[in-house]
């Protein structure tokens, strides 16, 4: 058991797998000598040389694009966006191409790469760093996206993700990547890829949270057990695909759930799991799925962003309006709106 | 590197003006050998046959679309003869003249025209990347795998297909600085054809000329007469032979004519007038061929005939070989998204094929 | 009243606006002298000339960034995207600027423009040109989205969205193009942007629908009444800003919910649909909300579009899932799974 | 337009070298008026302790973020002092010191990196960008604001900045050929400072020099010495006159660099050796005006002593400024999202606000 941060877990889990497998090549925008802006990358250049991790010109679109050809040509390509918003640049190239190379040439050519994207904000950081982009990528056919929220799950789903044979969109929740924890990673106890996990049990809510929600929601659980409320906490791990079994069988437990993401409500992941959950179990459900997300607006600098983000005072109002006193909630029936 | 190598020629390369007389040989470029010359003829009869019959059925509804290269088969012809077979070919839509001179399967290549499944043939076994509609997303692939394959120690060159239009795209922008700074073994080509749909040259750039754009990033460069055989192969030679020697990547840009409209579906008479088509017929690249190669009794009426006979029976295969109807079957359509169907899929899936079975889809 | 497409009254929406305001300009990829492919645009030059509509160089991203250069400098521009696939290379443009001027400046500059995108399939088009793209733009805080069903929504959204203050992506249906209608644009009674609309009243269903697919949910409602079902069909015209009074208004009345969309399901906007019914009609719900939309996978080349396109019949299916026998339907409670 | 033309000059123009002393006058350009040297200086000296203090204050917490410009102020002052008032500028992040120089408050030109509520200045007021984050987006919109200016009638012009990396976006290629085929009135100014965080030029670009990219678009080009006050504003506004007088965009590339790391953020030691840095220190812009102008008799001591009180005083001013704590208020965030606030806006408001009442948020 050795203490690490997550960081040091991604950069450990792109070190082993460089060197487990010679196709992987890890490059982008500052990854080189400068270890990344987030030192994710740090000293991968001087162990393994400019050939196998290095700096690319300033080009997103170029990046990913590159990066397409390198897999047709039988590599591993990791990439790094330096930030969520600027890997809008290479919107085209991943949904016209990334996720689609494989279909559109039945599996003569193949995509086993990973863009690696720091995403979503509690840094301070100004406009354009902190935008929560994973709902663009798990709207897309053709494209994983995962999210670790574990410095444990940091390193094994970064190794699944590379070493899967179709294209993962890996979302490194930035606000985690320096938070500590004292893991093995010799030995794999982590879900593979594709599963979520039930990180505290509890009876009467399941909260499904994943990325950087995840400590808020056990934060919240911590906080309702004193309150006498026993909340099940579910890290989702893997938007896509998406694991309907671990969620829904603790729904249909509970009966009741709420969804904590720090994106932007509409449309966002959180919907879709809104929607699963009632579709599946609505004859479980004591009450309504309920959201709590980010507002619809930009994200908000630095000085405003905690309004802005989801807090464990707003999961424990979501607890409190699911009627357990089996009352109509009027407050979101909408007969106000 | 010299500025003066970066820069194109001040005129665009030819060897042989439109009527077919050779012209005074172009300094510092080599003609490409006689029977090349003879074998490029060949392919290029061929090519326009199977280029009239496809618009031809088009016209059928054997083909959903089909953009046409007539016109354009000096380029499409030589961009292939300039190739190793291990070499790569990035295409777009337009190019499927080039992968049938490349001997690809006609039904294979027009196999997402038919509105089948998409791409046909297999990349991988042809060295032809699927031909591209986003445009000059290609181009950046094109270094990727160039880069792919000298990490495994192969001396292959890509060549990047690319039109006029395409090169207003910032994704061709970065793929001549990937290429030049990591000195990638890629040739990229502009088919300047004039027009993008409608839209005409003079809209679409203020450059003297496109290969201009070559010095910017430190690339080669160089323009041709499209329409010259000779021209187009002798300087795509040069270009694949400075990439494969490490010498990094080269630019190249034709000019050519967009004989028909943009696609059958398109109606090329709102943006363009008659006059220009006619003035364009006659610098004919496979007529202006022809011509030259008579002149010089490298070909005769025998010949000739020929290769005509030869393009007759290819065009009745390609008709008979997509007079069969497209069989698609719809399970198909989960098979590879990933390389295994996830949960979802597979609940999808189920949901088709009942309905399949309850003969409702 | 005179019959039109609703090509002819986007058209006709067009050439008023241009008429009503010289700051109005129309531009993109064969707009000009050719009309654009699908002659949205037909004769604006020839009547307004080159310098209030015209073709530009070929570059999404450039469009659209020009548009938002002009908008500062206070035109109206209206872009067409010629294919909702090639609208991707311009998403930094559109997620950045477009989206966050107005917020980044506090109003001190406006984007009062519009994003036109034929979208979605049905017309047999090859790969990259059927995709629907909605929901990246409707996750996308500080941008409006709209898509009429109908001739005359066409031609009063069309305007509504010019005239608005704000960014509008204008998602137009390819294949109701060629849809006809009898229509007087003379005299207004469309609802306004940003309203929904009951094409169908009924009792026991309501269906939600946008688009695409509001021509379909119609014939739906009108072989479900065939068979003594009665739907109600909302047409909901905008998705940013929503309409929800309109939609929980009916669903409050019928206590059943459909939602059908094109688009790939997963993290769609009917998600968002189906999340805001049930957590504001929670208690007069009778059913889950169901969905009925695209599979999750890239759009089908054309000879396979069918079976990937919602259909009547799986709108009725879905209608007979929805427990009128109060049985609990077992198909999607995922015990299954 | 003759090729020539859109070359840049073999070598960047330069009126004095690093020590000081005046060189022969490159051939087609104009010395600036003394009293633009003179005055460039003044700015020069505020803007230098401007951008000093600003790191200064990230050291105590009073700000966020510091892009520094500091070695590269004759571009940041040439830029501004090549404009009229009712031109255009559209800047980066790195370029605070150019809009000091445009006369903004510099409280608001901090509001961003104070962490507050964002842009702070009114940029339709001081016709100044909001400082633009995404490289090379903000060419693009230089050019539609160009067009916008024409179109009412104004001889305005726009000069965009960007930086080296920049380059290499889609964006600037889409830019520069949207400005060259629409004749828009627009400088672009590329301030090449050799880094791009910590990635040299030489793994950006293979071009002979960034100003080579002009004549693939058919923009006028030249290259500039980035450290020599004379050169770039001679140059700056050479370009700016054949912008205004209709003639088309222009393209300008300074060779300077980034004494500091890229932000306050960043180590620069893990991709720079100070050896390089200390030679680049022998080129301060600054100090090799200052003995310009102290050589020609343009200032003296006393003059130079004037322009740093006042510099102190306007530091002191900034930093009582800053001291100020940003109070934001977060039911602002709903406000500016659009004209109006959308029924969803209004919802998610009212919860907050509700919070805030009963002091949960
Ligand atoms: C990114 C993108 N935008 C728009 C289109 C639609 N489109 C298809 S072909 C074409 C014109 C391309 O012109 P050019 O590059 O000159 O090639 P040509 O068709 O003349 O061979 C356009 C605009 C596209 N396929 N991809
Ligand atoms: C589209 C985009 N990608 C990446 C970044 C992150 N980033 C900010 S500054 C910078 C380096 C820019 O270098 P350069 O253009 O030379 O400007 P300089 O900082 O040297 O002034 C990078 C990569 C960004 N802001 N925008
Ligand atoms: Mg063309
Ligand atoms: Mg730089």
């Amino acid at each position: 058991m050795t203490e690490m941060t997550m960081a040091q877990a991604l950069n450990a889990a792109l070190c082993d797998a460089m060197g487990d497998d010679e196709s992987v090549l890890v490059f982008g925008e500052d990854v080189g000598p400068l270890g990344g802006v987030f030192r994710i990358t740090d000293g991968l250049t001087r162990k393994f040389g400019e050939e196998r991790c290095f700096d690319t010109p300033l080009a997103e679109s170029g990046i990913v694009g590159f990066a397409v050809g390198l897999a047709m040509g039988g590599m591993r390509p990791v990439v790094e966006m330096q930030f969520d918003a600027f890997a809008y640049p290479a919107f085209e190239q991943i949904a016209s191409h990334v996720a689609k190379m494989r279909n559109r040439t039945r599996s003569a050519l193949t995509m086993p790469m990973v863009i690696r994207v720091p995403f979503a904000g509690g840094i301070g950081g100004v406009e354009h760093h902190c935008d929560s982009s994973e709902a663009y990528y798990a709207h897309t056919p053709g494209l994983k996206v995962v999210t670790p929220a574990t410095v444990e799950d940091a390193y094994w789903l970064l190794r699944d993700a590379i070493a899967d044979p179709d294209p993962v969109v890996f979302m490194e929740p930035k606000r985690l990547y320096w938070s500590k924890d004292r893991v093995d990673l010799t030995t794999r106890s982590a879900a593979p890829m594709g599963e979520a996990a039930v990180r505290r049990s509890g009876t009467d809510v399941t909260l499904a949270a994943y990325g950087p929600t995840v400590p808020l929601a056990l934060q919240a659980a911590e906080a309702a057990a004193a309150e006498g409320i026993s909340l099940e906490v579910v890290d989702l791990r893997t938007l896509v695909p998406f694991d309907d079994e671990t969620l829904m069988r603790s729904v249909r437990r509970t009966g009741r759930c709420v969804v904590v993401q720090e994106a932007q409500g509409f449309a966002g992941v959180a919907a879709e799991i809104a929607a699963r959950v009632q579709e599946r179990c609505f004859h479980s459900l004591a009450a309504p799925v309920l959201r709590v997300t980010g507002y619809d607006i930009p994200y908000p600098p630095p000085k405003m962003e905690h309004p802005h983000l989801p807090t464990v005072d707003r999961i424990l109002d979501a607890v409190d309006r699911l009627q357990f006193d089996d009352e109509p909630d009027l407050r979101h029936t909408g007969t106000a709106a | 590197m010299h500025l003066e190598d970066l820069l194109p020629s001040a005129e665009p390369v030819r060897f042989v003006a439109a009527d077919g007389t050779e012209t005074a040989a172009p300094a510092g470029h080599r003609r490409p050998a006689d029977d090349r010359l003879v074998e490029a003829y060949r392919r290029m009869v061929l090519g326009r046959r199977f280029d009239t019959q496809a618009t031809a059925l088009t016209r059928q509804g054997r083909l959903a679309v089909y953009p046409s290269s007539r016109g354009q088969e000096a380029c499409q012809i030589a961009a292939v003869l300039a190739l190793r077979d291990d070499d790569w070919l990035f295409p777009t839509y337009r190019d499927s003249v080039a992968l049938i001179a490349r001997g690809l399967d006609p039904a294979e290549v027009l196999t997402l025209l038919r509105g089948d499944w998409h791409c046909g043939y297999d990349p991988a076994a042809t060295r032809v990347a699927p031909q591209c509609t986003p445009l000059a997303t290609q181009t950046i692939h094109a270094v990727g795998l160039a880069e792919a394959m000298r990490r495994k120690g192969e001396d292959g060159v890509v060549l990047a297909l690319i039109g006029d239009g395409g090169t207003s795209e910032g994704d061709f922008h970065e793929a001549l600085n990937f290429a030049a700074v990591r000195r990638a073994p890629v040739v990229f080509f502009i088919q300047n054809n004039g027009y993008a749909i409608s839209v005409p040259l003079a809209r679409q750039s203020a450059a003297p000329a496109l290969a201009y754009k070559g010095i910017g990033y430190g690339i080669s460069s160089e323009q041709v007469d499209g329409n010259d055989l000779l021209a187009v192969l002798s300087v795509l030679t040069t270009a694949v032979e400075h990439a494969r020697s490490g010498r990094g990547p080269y630019l190249v840009e034709a000019h050519t004519y967009r004989m028909e409209a943009h696609t059958n579906a398109d109606d090329a008479t709102r943006y363009r007038d008659e006059d220009e088509v006619t003035r364009w017929a006659a610098a004919d690249p496979l007529a202006r061929l022809r011509t030259y190669l008579m002149n010089r009794g490298l070909i005769d009426d025998e010949a000739v005939r020929t290769a005509e006979a030869e393009a007759e029976t290819f065009a009745e295969q390609v008709r008979t070989a997509l007079n069969a109807d497209v069989t698609a079957d719809p399970r198909t359509l989960f098979d590879h998204v990933f390389a295994e169907r996830t949960a979802q899929l597979r609940e999808q899936r189920a949901q088709l094929v009942a309905e399949l079975d309850a003969g409702e889809a």
